[in-house]
């Protein structure tokens, strides 16, 4: 019965900060996420998930390629408020641009689009980028796979 | 703006305000001054403790003035640990406590007590068997919240009275989210020791209290000057415990009718909650609450982010407990009750006051819906 | 009435009431909701710790905002020797200390720490040698006062500073009497925790703060939901806060200036005073002071009454450093100078302000000559 | 050079109280105190010294005495205000008292007659009713002398 409730002891003198720092570019790309949703099944080229087990934030990320470049682009996202407009913005930068470079994009990229992010909200950021990351492994896999097959 | 977080703090009354000026203008003497200057602060601190004690229905003699609601906490804790060590090293609570008693038992162990950690029900009540059952001979403190700050679930803290004091027990109780709130007077709930915070019940910040029952062996945690019967050393904010007094005897007065008022207000909100909105349930709605406050999990989304689309609309509410950290945590009392960390994730806490009115809760439904709907339309989650 | 105990607390400046005024109104958010409201008033407790910051000489994430002066000394003592334990548990201070820092030290004697207390020259100095020699392998912390709070002198903790550093040995430094006194910034004391009490520099009651030097080891006293970076949890008192910031602003604005004046008044009161009353010495007269304590001692009468004595007409003085206990004891900071039982009994002390006027001076030389001569009429001792 | 300065150390839940609860009539007998001084040697039947060693505090007391009654009183007081007023309010229930009466005057008597004393201020009123004591001794000693020389 002494099972201690699963939560972590503060460690003194770790710094934490403000919890609200959202700026006024994050706040608008919660309000208004861009590109949410899902992509067709035969419109989809490259299809990501992934989650953050540290807290739960959970994101979906769909791309189709056209000529090299993401033509079109969706994601859904369950999370916090930067979890949603991280996953917003990361799709503006992605959109149209040509493969490589989408695959250049860091979540430096993602913050400073934003204009920053509170500090212990930073894990969050992470899921974005990732998710591209893996829907673009996705479709490097589909093309693998077609060219095999032709 | 449509305040629902008085969980998390109350606005200061303006009487109470009133009351506290003249100690931060023309009469800015220390209590404990050798001239008619000083004793004028000393009779202001001893009114004030009089006040309080006739709220709280215990002798002035047995209030002691804090800081904070969290310093009291670890005033009964650490106090009655170092207290009673001679007699033993078992403490015992419950999983849904307020951090400043869980990380107080954590520093606690850390110092070679041993604590136990009791379950609770679905409906976030402390189990009385696991209590019993946790009782030995090693025991000296058992320590209950009166109700949960996330959920506003009451626990059965007489009960628990009759046990300990049955055993020999001490028993510290935190009051800070029913005094104002519930009728029953804190001081006949059978506890030896039972915490209050000012800013909960429209104080000021920067005052605790902390009932200790006469005869109750307790080491100060803050020495120096002996003030406050050597319990708690330090120059005695006259202002805010001057505020502290004038606020409980107003909310104390006249608390049933307007307890009434508000949760009537609380259980309309949550039925036209439960009308208009899919995959939602109210964390302990099968349980004694008190009539504030209303956990609500959403399906699907993220708490934080219902939180800022509601703040973006103009209504404050919260995860939960407010915790400084911005750690991105779930409440671990809801996790105690049975939730998923999902479910947790997806939860509120809307907790009523005396400026909440009928249209303030509609505008709440309303905006509430509207959020749980767009966040439902970006979730990857169903 | 004339307010000669400006050690024991200071009126609040008007301008601080006013910076506090919104906190205690329209703004009561709690720093650690998260909505923008809540959020509006952790921005008020990160800017006022940054004023301060700067008042003191150090980066705003050393603050650590208190309840009082007190209890920030109890978590530089305690939360030095708890974090320090594995490395010692010698603690080295004086004799002339505040009881925050005394009775600290008892209470740590109790828990098996062994503390050194070091003897003061007649003038009230600590004396530097012992202190050398006191310092031992098993040594983790020494704590000195930057001035003594019935006496004003000042203490050389710069060459304390030099001593503990180069032996590896942690600083305390309780500033709480010289901080808006003496235009050295804290920061540069070379300590490695400092103590400040918001109300002895024209600030609000029930708020101090403690410098902790990046990197200072130190266990947390009051355990809770991880305020002030796990240093001292508690909702924070906004209002107090704030005040405390705009108070230490303005009062470290044009200190020098300030210090300059009221050492000028201080002087010619004690010049005036030796000229009329006979048989009187002042305490630590040859030391370094802050420019606004004078100690006195009259021979064959007691210090209590000779300050009833002004108090009746109309001057707020004291025995010394206001102890809420009431006891008779005559000051240990005297005694440990060498003055007999009854030469301290026979001391007041006069502690000046922002307030106070040339014609002030004159006023309490002449009341003190008629009471001197009043009691030594009725005194059964010479 | 580990000595501990010389004081208490306050036992957690000793009540204390306010420091300062004089009455008026404390007060008027500190500001104005009643047979201050001393007798005469001629004039003097009995004189007593008493001190609290607790305190410092220190009283002197003369009494002249006259057909068995206190016919004057005088004292000296060093002390605090609880010593000198309650002194002082002292000699001014004893004088004229017949002997009997004045031997059976207590410390409660003169709190009674100030309208009450601070709590931690009761020791203090020991020293007034202690020196009458002794200076009724004194005065039994001398009548005892003289009664033997005679
Ligand atoms: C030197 C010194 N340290 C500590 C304190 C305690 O500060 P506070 O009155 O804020 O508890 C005081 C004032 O009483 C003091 O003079
Ligand atoms: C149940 C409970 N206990 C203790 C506290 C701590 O009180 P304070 O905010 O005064 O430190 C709170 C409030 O945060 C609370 O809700």
């Amino acid at each position: 019965m002494t099972n201690a409730p699963d939560e972590p002891k503060p460690a003194a003198g770790t710094p934490t900060g403000p919890v609200l720092f959202y700026t006024e570019t994050l706040l608008e790309h919660f309000r208004n996420p861009r590109n949410v949703g899902e992509l067709a099944e035969a419109d989809t080229d490259g299809f990501g998930l992934v989650g953050d087990p540290s807290c739960g934030d959970q994101m979906k990320l769909w791309i189709a390629v056209r000529d090299g470049r993401i033509a079109k682009i969706a994601f859904q996202s369950f999370g916090c408020p930067g979890a949603i407009a991280t996953s917003s913005m990361l799709t503006e930068l992605a959109e149209g641009k040509p493969i490589e470079e989408a695959r250049r994009i860091t979540d430096d990229d993602v913050i400073e689009a934003l204009g920053g992010i509170p500090e212990n909200k930073k894990h969050c950021s992470l899921l974005g980028v990732q998710a591209l990351q893996v829907a673009l492994g996705d479709w490097e896999g589909r093309q693998a796979a077609k060219a095999a097959r032709s | 703006m449509i305040y629902l977080d008085h969980n998390a703090t109350t606005p200061l009354r303006p009487e109470a305000l009133e009351a506290m000026l003249p100690w931060l203008g023309e009469r800015w003497g220390n209590p404990s001054s050798p001239h008619r200057f000083g004793h004028d602060a000393r009779v202001a601190v001893e009114g004030a403790r009089e006040r309080i004690a006739a709220c709280v229905g215990c002798r002035p003699s047995e209030i002691v003035f804090c800081g904070t609601g969290t310093e009291s906490d670890n005033l009964a804790l650490r106090g009655s640990a170092h207290a009673l060590r001679p007699k033993g090293r078992h403490l015992v609570t419950t999983a849904i406590e307020h951090h400043a008693v869980l990380h107080t038992c954590r520093a606690l162990e850390a110092e070679g007590f041993r604590v136990t950690y009791l379950p609770v029900s679905a409906g976030g009540v402390v189990d009385l068997d696991a209590l019993e059952a946790s009782l030995g001979p090693e025991t000296i403190l058992v320590s209950v919240m009166h109700a949960n700050n996330d959920t506003g679930v009451v626990q059965p803290v007489e009960e628990i009275a009759a046990l300990t004091r049955e055993r020999g027990v001490r028993l510290h109780v935190d009051a800070v989210q029913t005094a104002g709130k519930l009728a029953r007077r804190p001081g006949d709930l059978g506890a030896d020791l039972v915490t209050f915070s000012a800013h909960k019940l429209y104080g000021p910040k920067g005052v605790g209290a902390l009932y200790v029952r006469e005869g109750t062996p307790l080491t100060p945690v803050t020495t120096g000057g002996g003030h406050e019967r050597g319990f708690r050393a330090g120059t005695e904010n006259v202002a805010g415990i001057v505020g502290f007094a004038e606020a409980a005897a107003r909310t104390f007065d006249g608390l049933e009718a307007e307890s009434r008022r508000v949760s009537g207000l609380r259980d309309r909100l949550e039925r036209q909650l439960l009308e208009t909105v899919p995959r939602v349930s109210v964390n302990g709605a099968g349980s004694t609450r008190v009539p504030n406050t209303s956990s609500l999990s959403f399906q699907g989304i993220d708490g934080e982010s219902i939180v800022l689309g509601l703040d973006l609309r103009g209504i404050c509410a919260s995860t939960g407990s407010a915790c400084s950290t911005g750690e991105p945590e779930p409440s671990h009392v809801l996790l105690a009750m049975g939730l998923s960390r999902r479910e947790a994730q997806g939860s509120i806490r809307l907790s009523l006051g005396r400026a909440t009115r009928d249209e303030d809760v509609d505008v709440t439904v309303a905006a509430l819906a509207e959020t749980v709907q767009q966040l439902r339309r970006i979730s990857s989650v169903r």
